[in-house]
C-alpha cells in the first residue's frame, strides 16, 4: 500500500474539494458574481490549452505554433452539434442540454485528434522553425477553412447565413464552474499520467536528443504523432468548452496570434512544466483581464509585462519544476535534486 | 441578483452606461472612433444637467476586436459595474458573443456599428443604431441600374468581415434582381494592401460600377491602385467609406465616388451640424460614421431612459423599442427586430469631401 | 495573355516588397537563430519614422526620397540595437524560445504604443516616461541606502548605466512633452489609417510594355532596390571578415569569443544591418502601398519569417527567391481562383490566402531545410 | 610569470568543481594537467580563457588580473585555447576558419601571410582542404584545424583542452609532436591531457588534479616514474 | 550472426565505405580500427539504420535488416554507444536508462494514463533493474542526477548502461574509452569483458586506444579509405605493415 504514503497528492485531491466547495459557496451567496466565474472559468479552459501545447512544445519538444486551429476547430464541431444537430437553445433545460453537450465535447476530441493525426503524420518529420512554419500554416489554412465554408440555416422562418465571417452564434451557455473544473482535472491528470509512464518519458526522450532516442527503440514518429494527437484532442475539447461560453465562434479565434497566446502561455509558466502552464495560463487570463482599467495602455503594459517577466525567469515561471502532487512518488526525488 | 437593497435604497444619483469598442488591436481606429462619439453625447447629456438629475457614469471597455474579450467586457459591465445598458459593439462577431449575455440578464444594448442580421435575433434586448446590410446594397444596387443606368458591375469586398461579405451579396443579388450583370465577384484576405490581383481580373471584364463595400482605409487603397491600371469604372460604396481619411489615402483616385450613408455632415439638421462642430473641437478631428453612429446609439439610449422615468433595465428596454425621435440623421424608429428604420443619404466625393447628393428612404 | 503578363508583374511586385522585408530577417535570424517578431514593427517603424520626415522636410524632390529612406533606416538601426541590448542580449546563453517570448513583448508593446500615442495621449507617455526614471532612481538610491546585498562589484559601470538609462528616459520624456503639438502639425492621430504622402517624394510614372501592361517607376525602383541589397548583403556575409564572423557565431559562439572576436558586437552588428533594412522594407512598402497604420507590421512580419524559411534560413539568396515565389504564388492563386462560381455563387478567392501557404507546405515537405537551405548537420 | 592562478574556485550553479587550484606557468614551458575524468581540468581552462567567471581567485597572465575580462579581450592579450571538441566552425571552410583567427589583427598583411605559411607548413593535410567546409573532415583533420587555427591568434600562451582525444594513433603522435614544435617555436603551452603518458613526455611540469584540488605537482620526468601517479592514472 | 555483405555507402560524391564485409559469430568480439575519417562510425550508422546504404546487405540472425528504421533494427536486439554521446542530458541517470527499455514494457497507453497496477509493477521493476544495472558500472551515486552534467567519463558509462537495458544480443561501442587516462580505460576494458561475460553479448568495437582493443578483441577489422585492408588477431594486426603505415605509426608501442 506504498501508494497511499502519497500525502501530496491527498492534499491535492482535499485541496480541490475545498476550492470547489468555496468558490461555489460564495457564487451563490453573490460575493462571487458571474463575471469572476467566467473569468475562472476561461482561466481553467485556457490553462487546458496551455496544458495540452505544452505537451507538445515542452515535453516532445515539437515546435507547433497552430494550437489555435485546433481548438477553433473543436469549437466548431461542438458548437455545430449542440446548435444545429440537436438544436439546443437557451431554453433548453440544463439536465436535457447536458448528455448532448457531453456527446459534442467527445466528438470535438474526436475530430481535433483526427485533424491532429492528419496534420501531423506527414510534418513531423519537419524540425524547429520549420516545423513552427508548416503548424502556422496548418493552423492558418483551418482558419481559411472555416473562414470559406458558410451556408444558410433556415431559423424558424428566417434565413440565416451560418459560417464563414459570419461566424457561428446563437450557441448556448453549457460550460459551467463544475463542468469545466471537472474536465480541467480530467486533463491535467491524464497528461501527468501520460508524462510520467514509459509513453511520456520517450517523448520526453526524443526532447532531449532525437537520434538517441531513435537509436533506443523508440518509435519517433510515433510517439511525436501520439504527442501531437494527444494535445490536439485537448485543444479541441477546450475548444468545444470555449465556444459554450463565449456563445459565439469566429474563424478569427483559431487565427496565428490566438495560438502566440497559448504559445506564450507555455513558455512563461516554463517548458515542460505542467504546473508552470496552469500558473501562466491562470495568471495571464487574470492579468490581461484585470488590467482593464488602464484602457489603450493596456497591451503596452502586457509587453512590457512579458519582456521583464522573461528576463527575469528565462526558464520561465517554474523551469521544469512540478508541484509534488504533479508528480509521482518515484519520481519526486529527481525533482527535489533538479 | 439585482435585489440586493435596490429597491429600499434612495433615489439613485447616477446611472450607469457601458461602452464597449475595440480600443487596443488593429480594429483600434473604428473602436476608438465609436468610443469618443458615444462618450461625447454622454458628456453633453452630464453638462446639461443630466438625465432626470441623475448623472451618468460611463465604464468604457475593451474588446479588442476579439469575441472572448467582448464576451468578459460585457460580462464585466453587467455583474460587476452593475450598468443598466451597454452602447456596444463595433464588430458583429463580437457584439454577438455580447448579446446573449445581455439577452440572459436582461441588460438592454445597443450595437452601432453591427450590421450582421442575426446580432438583433438573439432577443429582445438587443437593438442596433445602424441599417442592416441588406438596406444599404438595395440603396447602392438601385443607384446604379436606376440611376446610372448600367448593367455591368464589379464587386470587390473582404472576405473576413462579415460586414463587407453581406453587404456584397445582398448588391449581387439585387442588383442581378435588377436586371444587371455581376462581371466580377472578388474578395481579398483581412488586412491586404495590395489588390492588384483582384483588380488586374476586375479590368480584363471592364464594369461599369465597382462596388466597394469596405472600409475607408481599404477603399482608398483599391480606389488608388484601380485608377492606376486604368480601370475607370464609378465607384460605389457604404457607410465604411465615411471618414476623412478615405480622401487622405485614396487623394485623387477616389474623386467622383459614391456611397451611402447614415448622415451627411452638410446635413441642415441642427443636431447634425452641433455633433460635427462639438466632436471636432474636442477630438481634433472631424467624425468618422463610427463616431456618428456611436453618438446616434448613445443618443438613443440616453432618450429611452428619459422616456422610461427609471433605470430599470426592462423599462428602459421597452422605452427604447418604442424609439421614435430625432437624432442627427433624423427621425429614427424601430422594427418588430429591433433594427432601425431610418433612411440614407447618398454622397459623392467631390475635392476631398464628401459632397450631398440624394437621400434615400426606406 | 496580357492579364498573365500583368498579374505577372504585379507578382513580382509583391514578393520584391515580401523578399526586402525578408532580406533583413534572415540575416538576425540566420545568425542568432531568433524569430524576431518584432520585426514586423521595426518595418511599421520605418514607414512611420519616414512619414514625419515627409511632413517636417519639405525638401526637394529627389533629396527628399534620399532623406526619407536613409534617416528612418538609421533610427532603425538604432531602436535594432536598443531591442537587441535590453531584450534580446541579456538571454543569448539561455534557452533560444526565451528570446522569441521577449520578442513577442517587444513587438506588443511598440505597436500598442503607436496606437496609443497621438497628440491626444502623447502627454501621458512623458509622464510615465518621467515615472519610470524616477523609479529607476529610487530603487538605486534604496540600494544604496539600505545596502542591499545585490549591489554588484563593479558599480562604476552599474552607475554608468543608470545614469545613461536615466537620461535617455528623461530625454524621450522631455521630447514627448513637447511632441504634443508637433504630432497635431504632422497629422498623426495614433490608432488611426494613416495616408503615406508618396507624391511629394515623386510622381508615380507608367512604362507601357505590351498591350495594356505596364510597368511603373516605383516597381523599378524597389526592384532594383531588392537586388543591390541582395548582392551587397550577400557580399558582407560570404566575401568579408565581419560576415564571416557573422556565419560562425551562428554555428559556435562561444569558439567565436576564443578567436578574440566580441561575439556581441557581431550580433549587435547584424541586429543594426537587419533592422536598418527593414526600416528601408517598411520605407519602400510604404511607397507602394500608401497606407501607414501601427499594425501594419503584424502581417509582413509573418510574411518575411515564412520567406525566409521558405528560401532557407539564413540564406540570403534564399530570402529572395522565398520572397518572390510567394508573392507569385499568391498572385496567381487569386488570380486564378474562380470567383463567384456557379448558381449559388460560391467565391473561391478566399482559399487563395490558404493557397500560399499550402505551398509553402508542400515546398518544405520536399525539401525540409528551404529552397537554398543547408540541410542539418547531425553527424551521428 | 607567465600565468599565475591562486585559489581558484569555480562553480556551476551549485556545482562547485574547482575547490581551490593554484598554478604557475613560466616563459616557454609546457605544463601539462592531468587526472581523472571531472577532475575540473576543463573548468579550469575555460576559466582562464574567460568562459566563464570564477567564484573567487585570481587568475594572472604576465602580472595582469584578467579574471574579470571578456574572452575576446584576452585572446588580444595573448592566450588563445583549443577548446575540447575542437569547437570549429563546421560551415566555413578550412581557409576561413584560419582567416577568422585573425580577426582582431587584419592589417598586418606580410605577417598574416607568414601565420598561413606557417601553419600550413606545420599541417600540410590542411592546405590540401583549404577550400573544403570544415564539416566535412576527418576528426583528425579537424584537431589540427582546430590547432592550427589557435597558432593564428598569435598568442604567446596556448591552452590545449585534449587535442589527442579520438585521434588515431598516428596522429596522436603526430599532434604531440607538432605541440612540441610549437613550443620550440616560443609559445608557452598549457596541455590538458588524458593520454598521460604522451603528456609527461613532452612536459616540463605536471599538476595532477583530482576532484578539483591539485593533487600532486612536480617536474613530468618525476611524475612520469612517481609509484602514486602511475598507479592512479597510468594504470600502470 | 550478424553478417554484412560488400556493404558500400556514398556521401555525394565521397565514398566513405567501400565493399565492407564481416561474418560474426554469436558471444566473439570484433576490433574496428582505421585511420580518422576512415568510415567506421559510418559502418555503425549503416549497421544501425541511421543511413540506407548505396549498395550491400546487412543481415541479422538470418534476417535482411537492411533499410529498417533504427528502432526498429535496435528491437532486434541490435544497439550502439555514440562517437559524440549522446545522452538525454537533463533527463536523470536513472530515466536515461528507463527509457531504454521502453520497448521492452508493455503498459499501454490506457493503462498508463489509469496508472492501472500492472503499470505501476512493471514501472518499479524497471526503475529497480535499471538501478541494479547502474550500481555494476558505479552509477549509483549519481541516479538522480542530470545526465549531462556528469563528467565525460561517466556519461560514456551512462550510455553503455543505457544501451544494456534494451536487452541486446550484438552491442556496438564506438570509441567508448575516449577522453579516459589509461587507467580508466584499462578499467572500462575489465567491465566490457565481464559484461560480455554475464549478458552473453556479442560486441563490435571501435577504438583508437589500442591497448583496448588489443585486450578484447578477438580479431580485428581494419580499414582505410572506406576500404579493408587488414583482417587478423591483434598480434598479426600489430605487425601488418599496411596498418603500422596508415594507422598505427612507425614509433607505436603497445
Ligand atoms: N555545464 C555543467 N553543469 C554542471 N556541472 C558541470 C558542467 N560542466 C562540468 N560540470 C561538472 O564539473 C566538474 C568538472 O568538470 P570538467 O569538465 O572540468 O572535468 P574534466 O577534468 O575536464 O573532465 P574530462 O576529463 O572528463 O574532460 C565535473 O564534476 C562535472 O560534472
Ligand atoms: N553525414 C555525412 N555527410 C558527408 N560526409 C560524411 C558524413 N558522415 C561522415 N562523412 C564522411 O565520411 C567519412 C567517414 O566518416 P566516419 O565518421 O565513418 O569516420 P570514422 O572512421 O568513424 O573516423 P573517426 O575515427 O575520426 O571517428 C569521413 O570522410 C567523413 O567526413
Ligand atoms: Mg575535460
Ligand atoms: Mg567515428
Amino acid at each position: 500500500m506504498k501508494k497511499l504514503t502519497n500525502k501530496a497528492v491527498l492534499f491535492a485531491i482535499l485541496g480541490l474539494v475545498v476550492v470547489y466547495g468555496i468558490v461555489t459557496i460564495l457564487h451563490q451567496n453573490h460575493i462571487l458574481n458571474d463575471y469572476i466565474m467566467r473569468i475562472i472559468i476561461l482561466m481553467m479552459i485556457n490553462a487546458i490549452l496551455a496544458v495540452s501545447l505544452n505537451l507538445i512544445n515542452g515535453f516532445t519538444g515539437l515546435f507547433s505554433v497552430g494550437h489555435a486551429g485546433f481548438m477553433i476547430t473543436g469549437g466548431y464541431v461542438a458548437g455545430f452539434i449542440t446548435t444545429l444537430v440537436f438544436k439546443v437553445t437557451a431554453e433548453t433545460p440544463y439536465y436535457q442540454a447536458l448528455p448532448m453537450f457531453v456527446i459534442a465535447i467527445l466528438a470535438a476530441g474526436a475530430v481535433s485528434a483526427l485533424v491532429g493525426f492528419l496534420i501531423g503524420l506527414p510534418v513531423l518529420r519537419l524540425s524547429d522553425d520549420y516545423l513552427a512554419i508548416v503548424t502556422i500554416g496548418f493552423g492558418e489554412i483551418i482558419r481559411v477553412i472555416f473562414n470559406f465554408i458558410s451556408f444558410k440555416v433556415d431559423k424558424g422562418g428566417w434565413v440565416q447565413d451560418v459560417g464563414g465571417p459570419r461566424g457561428l452564434s446563437g450557441i448556448p451557455l453549457l460550460s459551467n464552474f463544475t463542468l469545466v473544473m471537472i474536465v480541467f482535472v480530467l486533463t491535467i491528470i491524464i497528461i501527468r499520467n501520460f508524462i510520467y509512464s514509459r509513453h511520456g518519458r520517450a517523448c520526453i526522450a526524443i526532447r532531449e536528443n532525437e537520434v538517441a532516442a531513435h537509436l533506443m527503440g523508440i518509435n519517433i514518429t510515433k510517439y511525436k504523432v501520439m504527442a501531437f494527437v494527444l494535445g490536439s484532442t485537448f485543444a479541441g475539447v477546450a475548444g468545444a468548452l470555449l465556444a459554450h461560453i463565449i456563445q459565439m465562434l469566429h474563424p478569427t479565434m483559431g487565427g496565428f496570434m490566438k495560438s502566440v497566446e497559448y504559445l506564450i502561455m507555455v513558455y512563461l509558466g516554463g517548458m515542460g512544466s505542467i504546473s508552470g502552464s496552469v500558473i501562466a495560463a491562470f495568471g495571464l487570463t487574470a492579468v490581461s483581464e484585470f488590467l482593464r482599467p488602464i484602457g489603450e495602455l493596456r497591451m503596452v503594459l502586457y509587453g512590457v509585462l512579458l519582456i521583464i517577466l522573461m528576463l527575469k525567469m528565462p526558464a520561465g515561471l517554474m523551469g521544469r519544476k512540478e508541484f509534488p502532487f504533479l508528480v509521482p512518488l518515484k519520481e519526486r526525488q529527481i525533482h527535489a535534486k533538479n | 441578483e439585482k435585489k440586493d437593497g435596490d429597491s429600499a435604497a434612495p433615489a439613485p444619483t447616477e446611472v450607469r452606461i457601458g461602452i464597449v469598442a475595440p480600443i487596443t488591436g488593429d480594429a483600434a481606429t473604428f473602436g476608438i472612433s465609436t468610443r469618443n462619439g458615444a462618450q461625447l453625447y454622454f458628456d453633453q447629456v452630464n453638462a446639461a444637467g443630466g438625465i432626470n438629475g441623475m448623472t451618468i457614469r460611463t465604464f468604457v471597455e475593451d474588446d479588442k476586436g476579439d469575441p472572448a474579450e467582448g464576451a468578459n467586457a460585457w460580462s464585466k459591465l453587467i455583474d460587476q459595474d452593475k450598468v443598466v445598458t451597454i452602447v456596444g459593439t463595433v464588430m458583429s462577431k463580437v457584439s454577438l458573443a455580447g448579446a446573449p449575455i445581455s439577452q440572459n440578464k436582461g441588460i438592454p444594448m445597443i450595437s452601432p456599428t453591427s450590421t450582421n442580421p442575426a446580432v438583433t435575433l438573439v432577443g429582445d434586448y438587443v437593438f442596433r443604431a445602424c441599417f442592416i446590410d441588406p438596406f444599404q446594397g438595395l440603396v447602392a444596387a438601385k443607384y446604379a441600374t436606376q440611376t446610372m443606368n448600367v448593367r455591368r458591375a464589379a464587386v470587390l469586398y473582404d472576405a473576413g468581415n462579415d460586414y463587407t461579405k453581406g453587404l456584397a451579396e445582398v448588391f449581387r443579388d439585387e442588383f442581378i434582381k435588377m436586371g444587371g450583370e455581376i462581371v466580377a465577384f472578388e474578395s481579398y484576405a483581412t488586412g491586404t494592401s495590395d489588390f492588384n490581383a483582384q483588380l488586374v481580373k476586375i479590368n480584363a471584364v471592364a464594369p461599369d460600377v465597382l462596388f466597394l463595400p469596405n472600409y475607408y482605409n481599404d477603399v482608398g487603397l483599391i480606389a488608388k491602385q484601380a485608377r492606376a491600371m486604368g480601370i475607370s469604372a464609378q465607384f460605389l460604396g457604404g457607410d465604411g467609406w465615411d471618414s476623412p481619411d478615405l480622401f487622405t489615402i485614396g487623394g485623387t483616385a477616389i474623386e467622383g465616388g459614391i456611397f451611402s450613408n447614415h448622415f451627411t455632415a452638410e446635413s441642415t439638421l441642427p443636431a447634425a451640424q452641433a455633433f460635427v462642430r462639438d466632436y471636432e473641437a474636442r477630438y481634433g478631428q472631424k467624425p468618422d460614421a463610427l463616431a456618428a453612429l456611436a453618438y446616434e446609439a448613445a443618443m438613443i439610449v440616453v432618450d429611452s431612459i428619459r422616456r422610461a422615468g427609471s433605470i430599470d433595465p426592462t423599462a428602459i428596454r421597452d422605452a427604447m423599442a418604442t424609439t421614435n425621435m430625432e437624432t442627427i440623421t433624423g427621425r429614427i424608429t424601430f422594427d418588430a427586430s429591433r433594427n432601425p428604420i431610418k433612411g440614407a443619404v447618398l454622397l459623392e466625393v467631390r475635392n476631398g469631401a464628401a459632397v450631398y447628393k440624394a437621400t434615400v428612404n426606406p | 495573355m496580357e492579364v498573365f503578363l500583368s498579374q505577372f508583374i504585379f507578382g513580382i511586385q509583391r514578393g520584391t516588397i515580401y523578399a526586402l522585408i525578408a532580406l533583413g530577417y534572415t540575416m538576425v535570424y540566420g545568425v542568432v537563430r531568433l524569430i524576431n517578431f518584432a520585426y514586423g514593427e521595426v518595418f511599421m517603424l520605418g514607414a512611420l519614422f519616414s512619414f514625419f520626415i515627409i511632413q517636417l522636410m519639405p525638401l526637394p524632390p529627389v533629396l527628399n526620397v534620399i532623406v526619407a529612406l536613409l534617416v528612418p533606416m538609421a533610427l532603425c538601426a538604432i531602436l535594432g540595437l536598443a531591442m537587441d541590448t535590453v531584450a534580446y542580449k541579456p538571454l543569448r546563453a539561455k534557452p533560444r524560445l526565451a528570446a522569441l517570448i521577449t520578442a513577442i513583448g517587444v513587438s506588443f508593446f511598440l505597436s500598442n504604443l503607436v496606437s496609443y500615442i497621438g497628440p491626444d495621449s502623447v502627454r501621458t507617455v512623458s509622464v510615465l516616461l518621467f515615472a519610470t526614471a524616477g523609479l529607476v532612481i529610487l530603487m538605486t538610491l534604496s540600494q544604496k541606502l539600505f545596502n542591499f546585498p545585490k549591489v554588484p562589484k563593479s558599480t562604476g559601470i552599474n552607475w554608468l548605466k543608470r545614469s545613461i538609462m536615466v537620461g535617455s528616459l528623461c530625454l524621450l520624456g522631455a521630447v514627448a512633452w513637447i511632441a504634443k503639438p508637433a504630432l497635431a502639425l504632422l497629422r498623426w492621430k495614433g490608432s488611426s489609417f494613416t495616408a503615406f504622402p508618396v507624391d511629394k517624394l515623386f510622381e508615380v510614372v507608367k512604362y507601357p510594355i505590351f498591350g495594356s501592361v505596364y510597368i511603373t517607376n516605383v516597381q523599378i525602383v524597389i526592384i532594383i532596390v531588392a537586388v543591390v541589397l541582395m548582392v551587397a548583403l550577400s557580399f558582407l556575409v560570404n566575401r568579408t571578415m565581419l560576415g564571416m564572423a557573422m556565419r560562425a557565431s551562428k554555428n559556435n559562439k562561444e569558439a567565436v569569443s576564443l578567436m578574440g572576436i566580441n561575439v556581441n558586437s557581431v550580433i549587435a552588428f547584424t541586429f543594426i544591418i537587419g533592422t536598418a533594412l527593414a526600416g528601408a522594407a517598411g520605407v519602400l512598402s510604404a511607397i507602394t502601398y500608401p497606407r501607414i497604420t501601427a499594425f501594419m507590421g503584424i502581417q509582413p512580419g509573418l510574411k518575411a519569417f515564412i520567406a525566409a524559411v521558405l528560401g532557407g534560413i539564413g540564406s540570403i539568396e534564399g530570402a529572395m527567391v522565398g520572397g518572390i515565389i510567394m508573392g507569385l504564388a499568391e498572385q496567381f492563386a487569386i488570380g486564378l481562383a474562380p470567383s463567384s462560381f456557379g448558381a449559388a455563387h460560391i467565391d473561391f478567392t478566399p482559399l487563395a490566402e490558404g493557397i500560399s501557404f499550402a505551398i509553402l507546405i508542400v515546398v518544405l515537405l520536399l525539401r525540409p531545410q528551404g529552397i537554398f537551405g543547408e540541410p542539418p548537420q547531425d553527424k551521428v | 610569470m607567465m600565468l599565475e592562478i591562486k585559489d581558484l574556485f569555480i562553480s556551476y550553479g551549485a556545482i562547485r568543481a574547482v575547490k581551490g587550484i593554484s598554478f604557475t606557468v613560466e616563459k616557454g614551458e609546457i605544463i601539462t594537467l592531468i587526472g581523472a575524468n571531472g577532475a575540473g581540468k576543463t573548468t579550469t581552462l575555460k576559466t582562464i580563457s574567460g568562459l566563464l567567471r570564477p567564484e573567487s581567485g585570481s587568475i594572472k597572465f604576465k602580472g595582469q588580473e584578467i579574471s574579470n575580462t571578456a574572452p575576446h579581450k584576452i585572446v588580444e592579450l595573448g592566450i588563445c585555447q583549443v577548446p575540447e571538441g575542437r569547437g570549429i566552425f563546421t560551415n566555413l571552410t578550412v581557409q576561413e576558419n584560419l582567416t577568422l583567427a585573425t580577426y582582431t589583427r587584419r592589417k598586418q598583411k606580410e605577417e598574416l601571410k607568414k601565420d598561413f605559411e606557417r601553419v600550413y607548413h606545420i599541417f600540410p593535410r590542411l592546405f590540401e582542404r583549404r577550400r573544403q567546409p570544415a564539416a566535412t573532415l576527418s576528426g583528425g583533420e579537424q584537431q589540427m584545424l582546430a590547432v592550427g587555427r589557435s597558432l593564428m591568434t598569435d598568442g604567446e600562451l596556448l591552452l590545449l583542452d585534449e587535442p589527442s582525444m579520438g585521434l588515431a594513433p598516428v596522429l596522436v603522435d603526430e599532434i604531440f609532436r607538432v605541440i612540441k614544435e610549437i613550443n620550440t617555436m616560443g609559445t608557452t603551452i598549457l596541455l590538458v591531457e588524458q593520454n598521460a603518458y604522451k603528456a609527461l613526455e613532452i612536459a616540463n611540469r605536471a599538476y595532477v588534479l583530482e576532484t578539483g584540488h591539485v593533487a600532486v605537482s612536480g617536474f613530468a620526468a618525476d611524475l612520469k616514474d612517481d609509484e602514486i601517479v602511475k598507479k592512479a592514472y597510468l594504470g600502470g | 550472426m550478424l553478417k554484412i555483405d560488400h556493404l558500400t555507402h556514398y556521401f555525394g560524391g565521397l565514398k566513405a565505405v567501400e565493399d565492407f564485409s564481416i561474418d560474426i559469430q554469436p558471444r566473439q568480439m570484433i576490433g574496428l580500427i582505421g585511420p580518422n575519417g576512415a568510415g567506421k562510425t559510418t559502418i555503425f550508422n549503416l549497421i544501425t539504420g541511421v543511413y540506407k546504404p548505396t549498395q550491400g546487405h546487412v543481415y541479422f540472425d538470418g534476417e535482411d535488416l537492411t533499410g529498417f528504421k533504427p528502432w526498429r533494427i535496435t528491437q532486434h536486439g541490435i544497439v550502439r554507444t555514440f562517437q559524440n554521446i549522446r545522452l538525454f542530458s537533463t533527463m536523470s541517470v536513472i530515466e536515461n536508462i528507463m527509457v531504454a527499455h521502453h520497448f521492452r514494457m508493455k503498459a499501454g497507453l490506457l493503462a498508463s494514463i489509469l496508472r492501472l497496477p500492472s503499470f505501476i509493477k512493471e514501472e518499479r521493476e524497471t526503475r529497480e533493474m535499471a538501478a541494479k544495472l547502474a550500481d555494476i558500472f558505479g552509477l549509483s551515486d549519481v541516479l538522480e542526477t542530470p545526465a549531462g552534467s556528469l563528467p565525460y567519463g561517466r556519461q560514456r558509462r551512462v550510455e553503455i548502461v543505457r544501451a544494456l537495458v534494451t536487452e541486446p544480443k550484438l552491442l556496438l561501442l564506438d570509441e567508448p574509452a575516449a577522453g579516459m587516462n589509461p587507467k580508466e580505460a584499462l578499467e572500462l576494458l575489465a567491465l566490457i569483458k565481464k559484461i560480455a561475460e554475464d549478458f552473453k553479448l556479442t560486441i563490435l568495437l571501435i577504438e583508437h586506444q589500442m591497448p583496448v582493443v588489443m585486450g578484447v578483441a578477438e580479431r580485428i577489422h581494419v580499414l582505410d579509405f572506406g576500404r579493408t585492408i587488414a583482417v587478423g588477431t591483434p598480434k598479426e594486426i600489430q605487425n601488418h605493415p599496411k596498418v603500422i603505415e596508415a594507422y598505427l605509426g612507425e614509433g607505436a608501442k603497445l
